[in-house]
Parts: structure tokens; C-alpha cells; sequence
């Protein structure tokens, strides 16, 4: 079993990455494979329940939501970037089942998967 | 005077690059990611006095953001399409 | 008033078909003629092969809903055979031309409105 | 060594594709296994119908020279059909396929390397 | 005569975009149109007659040269942004026959275009 | 070890994000817009000791530095399909 992290920097909304990290992410289960999807920088504002890329016409990030939960794929967002954006612990959507890695964690982090892929 | 749009995150060179030129009586107006400006407490402070500051609603609200959290005048298409027509100038 | 839009990236990937489309479209809506260049990556939004998913908006389509109100459409040529878009492509209403094209709509548009890349 | 590389911006805008076929050419050249997976808009390198001007680097006819020296090409089939490549327009030597493919390619490979958007 | 501005921001080497910007400022010669090139942030590495892009397989700087020269094409760069790189006045190629502008003539310079295109 | 890739500007926040990964004994490799980071004096003080840094020659060499301007080690390609070889992992 190798570990995957899909790690994504850019917005949510108006650019393919997020939706395109987690289509990438449930690709792997086909595999041998352990993925697990990590927000940072301005990605985080994906968490917001509020956050909809379909009010503007795009594809929404809800899509995700009934894979996540099917295949119990990781998602994991950086605790000051989250602090950055002043987003609270009620306003992240629960499907997300967020979990919070703090910025010096992050090393570690992410030495720990095998393969990293940056969207 | 002009109107600058502003559609790059507050991380971004360009960004600051084009608050800077906003001049007295210049509207600066956020679109896309440009609209996380729109939440910042100081983004007053980012340009010189006598500049008007708009967001684009739609871009906005569909970040997550709640339209209370705005520290600018939000205006929809429609009002975007209002400043092109009294904005003599366009800077993008 | 005669309004330009130019796009520079690439649709789908980036929000700003998305954008110029939306802002053509309340342009329309008060009365002014609309015109979008587009420029760079962004001429693959008049190539009516593009086939998204059935869940996601289809901008090729709008793109030519949007000529059929008058819209003028017009795509960079060598922009387009740097993406191997060929004129049998495009959508209809559309029109490759160049910069020689450019210039006339910076010179004829009142307001020009570039959305960088 | 089976080595893979990812890229995920269209050609000739940035230099992406650029950077993976001469790294490619290294790793070829020190005898090991190169697969290259496009991904988003990089899959308009692998489109035969691109004519860039005579001046200019032809970067299809480069991947298909690389995929006659051993190279993978892979392109992510649905990021295809949102940039209009069909079948008949995909270079000699490369193939549709997408993220099943990816993924093998990222169990697989020994090294994957990712050029970030 | 109406003034038009082509402002390059991007890094001169691997994007298209200080090419495109020349392209089309050549082209605006055809209508009783005034271009100018303006290279701020990064894309003022350009200047230096050591910046090569043609180095790794990209358009060369150089071939817009001979269209500067024919048309008496203003090219400017902002003088903070050759400071930060460092780049003196000796390594500028002399054939872009560069005007400097500093950070405070900014706003006055470019408001002072009728038509302002940002690449 | 890792061998990291920084391929975006000093002015990006991502370049930022990945030197803040890099732990002792792995490799950062500067490519593209990357190697501005190899011109820069303090750019060793970026990262935690005992980080290796490198940059492509042909990018830096391309974009108008000098060899002597680096401030890191400088590699071609060959070097950096060594380098791969080398680190079994890769963060890019």
C-alpha cells in the first residue's frame, strides 16, 4: 500500500484544481494505492458550507462529498491558513470531516506519503 | 478617471501593482479571486485616499463569504456594467 | 457604446469565459454592443468539439448564443493554429481574424477590457 | 528506473512541456523508463492539428520523436474531450486514457514527478 | 491618435507573454493607434542582453528588435523592478533603447494611455 | 530523502509553501522562474540547515544570470535526472 497526497494551493472557485485533485484522488483506489486530499493557501476557503463555485456557473465542490464518504478519503487543511481566512470551526461543511494539520506539522506531513502531486 | 479591475488574489505581485495606480476618483473594482480583498479590514489602506472600492456580489458570495463581511461596496453584473459605462478608462 | 472583451486563458481551467461571458451578457441587457477577443489559450472556447461533462456549463455553446444577440466573436488565427483549432472548428458566428483585428477594436471600442492572464 | 511526469499547463503559454521533454531526453539518455502523463490543458501537446510558426519549436512532433525513443505518452481522455482533441488528432504513439491510468502510472513508477499548474 | 499600453508583468523566459505583448503592439500600427510596451515585476529581466529564452527551446527576446527599431516603438521598465534584480545599466541591450519610469510616475505614466492592456 | 521542485518565482506563495517543507538532508531543485531564488543572497536562509539546494543551469543561464551570480549549486539536466535517481521521493 503506497500513500497519495493531492495537495492543492489554488482558489476554489473559477479553477479546476479542487475538483480535478479529487477526481485524481478517487482514480486510486483502483490501486494498491492510499490517497488523501490537503488544502492550502487560498484553498481552504473551500470548507466554508458557503463556499458554491455553482452559484457563479461552475462545477460545485458538493460534487466530491458522496466519494469522500464512500471511500473515506482524507481531506486535510492547514490550521493557519484556515485562521488566514478567519473560517470557524461551524462554518466548515461536516462531509468534508475535516481534519487540521498546523503549518509546522506540515514537513512531516507530508514526507509521509510516497507520492505528492501539487494542483 | 479609470476603472481598474482588480481579479488576482491579494497574494499575487500584479495585485498590488494595480492598487497602486488607482489615483483619486479612480474606482477599483474586485472580480474573481481579486474579491478576497474585499475582506480584508485594511483594504482601505491599499490605496490612496479618494479611491472608490467595488466588489463583484456574485464572485463574493460564491467564494463563501458573507455579504456583511464585505468592507466595500458590492455591486452585481449589472453594476459592473454601470461603472464601464461612467469609467472613461479601463485598466485591466 | 461599443464594448470589447478580451480573454486571455485558457476556459474551464480558469473562471474568465465564465466572466466575460456573464458581463457580455448585462452589457446586452442595457443596450450596448458587445465584442470578445479571444486571445491565447482562451480560443479554445470557440472550438465547438469541446465536449464537457453533462453536469458543467458548455461554453462554446454560450459563446455562440451570445453572437446569435449580436455579439461579434473573434478569434485570434495564429492563436488558433498554435492549438490546432482549424476553421471548420469554430462555432458559428465566430470569426478568426488577428491583431491587424485587435487594433480596430482598440480603436473603434469605447471601453476595452482586458481580463489578464 | 521508471520515471513519470505529469504535466498540467498547455504548451508553448508556458514552458512546461518544454522542461519535461528535455528532462526526459536526461533520463532516456541515462537508460531509464520515461512515461509522460498530460493532464488538463498540457493535453494540447499531444494534438497533431498545432502548426506553430516555422520559427518556433513544433512540440507535438517532439513528444511523438520521444515516444519512437520508448516514451509513454498518456493523455487524460476526458481533459481531451474539454479541449476538442478527438481520436484522429492525437500524435502517433500516444494514447487516451485517464486517471485509472494515473494511477497505475503513480503505483508503477519508481519516481512521479509533478510539474504543479 | 489614441495611446495604447501593453504592460507585461510575467517572467520573460518560458510564457508567451512579453512575445504577444510586442506582437500586438505592432499590430496596433495599422490603425491611428500610439503603442507602447511597458515590463514591470519580473518580466524586466527581459532587458538584460544576456536574457536569452531561445537558451532552452523558446522565442527568442531579440526578434522583436528589428520591428522596435523600424517602428521607434517606446519600451519602458520600471525602475524599482531593474533595481530589485539588480540589473545595471550596462547590461541593458541597447536595441530595446529603454526609458525608465519609477514606481511614483506610475499611476500619472499609465493613466496617461487611452487603451491599457495588461499581459 | 526528498527532492523538492520549486518551479514558480520567489514572488509566489507556493515557492514559499514548499521551501517551508523541506527537512534536513533533502534537495531542493530551483527550475523555471524558480532559479530568481538562486540569485537571491539570503535564499539559504530559507530553508532549515542542512538543506541542499540546487538550480537548473539552463533556466538560470537563460532568463540573463551569470554562473557566478548563483548562490546554490548549479545543474543541467543530467544533474537533476541524478538527482532523481538519487532521492526516492519527490514533492513537486
Amino acid at each position: 500500500m503506497k500513500k497519495v497526497l493531492f495537495a492543492v494551493y489554488t482558489s476554489p472557485v473559477g479553477s479546476i484544481w479542487i475538483n480535478e485533485a479529487f477526481r485524481s484522488a478517487f482514480g486510486m483506489y483502483g490501486e494498491d494505492l492510499e490517497p488523501a486530499v490537503l488544502f492550502v493557501e487560498e484553498a481552504v476557503l473551500a470548507v466554508r458550507s458557503s463556499c458554491k463555485p455553482e452559484l457563479i456557473g461552475c462545477l460545485p465542490l458538493a460534487m466530491t462529498f458522496k466519494y469522500i464518504e464512500k471511500y473515506q478519503t482524507p481531506v486535510y487543511a492547514v490550521k493557519e491558513d484556515l485562521d488566514k481566512f478567519n473560517i470557524k470551526e461551524d462554518e466548515i461543511a461536516p462531509q468534508w470531516n475535516l481534519k487540521i494539520v498546523s503549518k509546522d506539522e506540515l514537513p512531516e506531513f507530508v514526507h509521509s506519503f510516497d507520492k505528492v502531486v501539487i494542483f | 478617471m479609470a476603472l481598474i479591475i482588480v481579479k488576482k488574489s491579494p497574494s499575487e505581485k500584479i495585485s498590488e501593482f494595480l492598487l497602486n495606480l488607482a489615483l483619486p476618483q479612480d474606482k477599483v473594482l474586485f472580480v474573481q479571486d481579486g474579491v478576497i480583498f474585499a475582506a480584508c479590514k485594511n483594504v482601505k489602506n491599499l490605496v490612496k485616499e479618494g479611491v472608490e472600492l467595488f466588489a463583484l456580489k456574485e464572485d463574493f458570495i460564491a467564494r463563501g463569504f458573507d455579504e456583511k463581511d464585505s468592507e466595500v461596496t458590492l455591486v452585481d453584473y449589472d453594476g459592473w456594467a454601470e461603472l464601464i459605462e461612467k469609467e472613461e478608462k479601463v485598466i485591466s | 457604446m461599443h464594448v470589447t472583451i478580451q480573454v486571455n486563458v485558457p476556459p474551464y481551467t480558469n473562471e474568465d469565459m465564465d466572466t466575460a461571458i456573464h458581463l457580455a451578457e448585462a452589457l446586452l441587457k442595457r443596450g450596448h454592443k458587445v465584442s470578445i477577443f479571444l486571445f491565447a489559450d482562451s480560443v479554445l472556447a470557440a472550438n465547438k468539439l469541446v465536449k464537457p461533462m453533462k453536469v458543467d456549463r458548455n461554453i462554446p455553446s454560450k459563446l455562440r448564443e451570445l453572437s446569435e444577440k449580436g455579439v461579434e466573436v473573434h478569434i485570434c488565427g495564429l492563436c488558433a493554429q498554435y492549438r490546432g483549432i482549424g476553421e471548420d472548428m469554430k462555432i458559428e458566428g465566430s470569426d478568426f481574424s488577428g491583431v491587424p483585428e485587435m487594433a480596430a477594436l482598440i480603436y473603434n471600442s469605447d471601453r476595452y477590457i482586458n481580463l489578464l492572464p
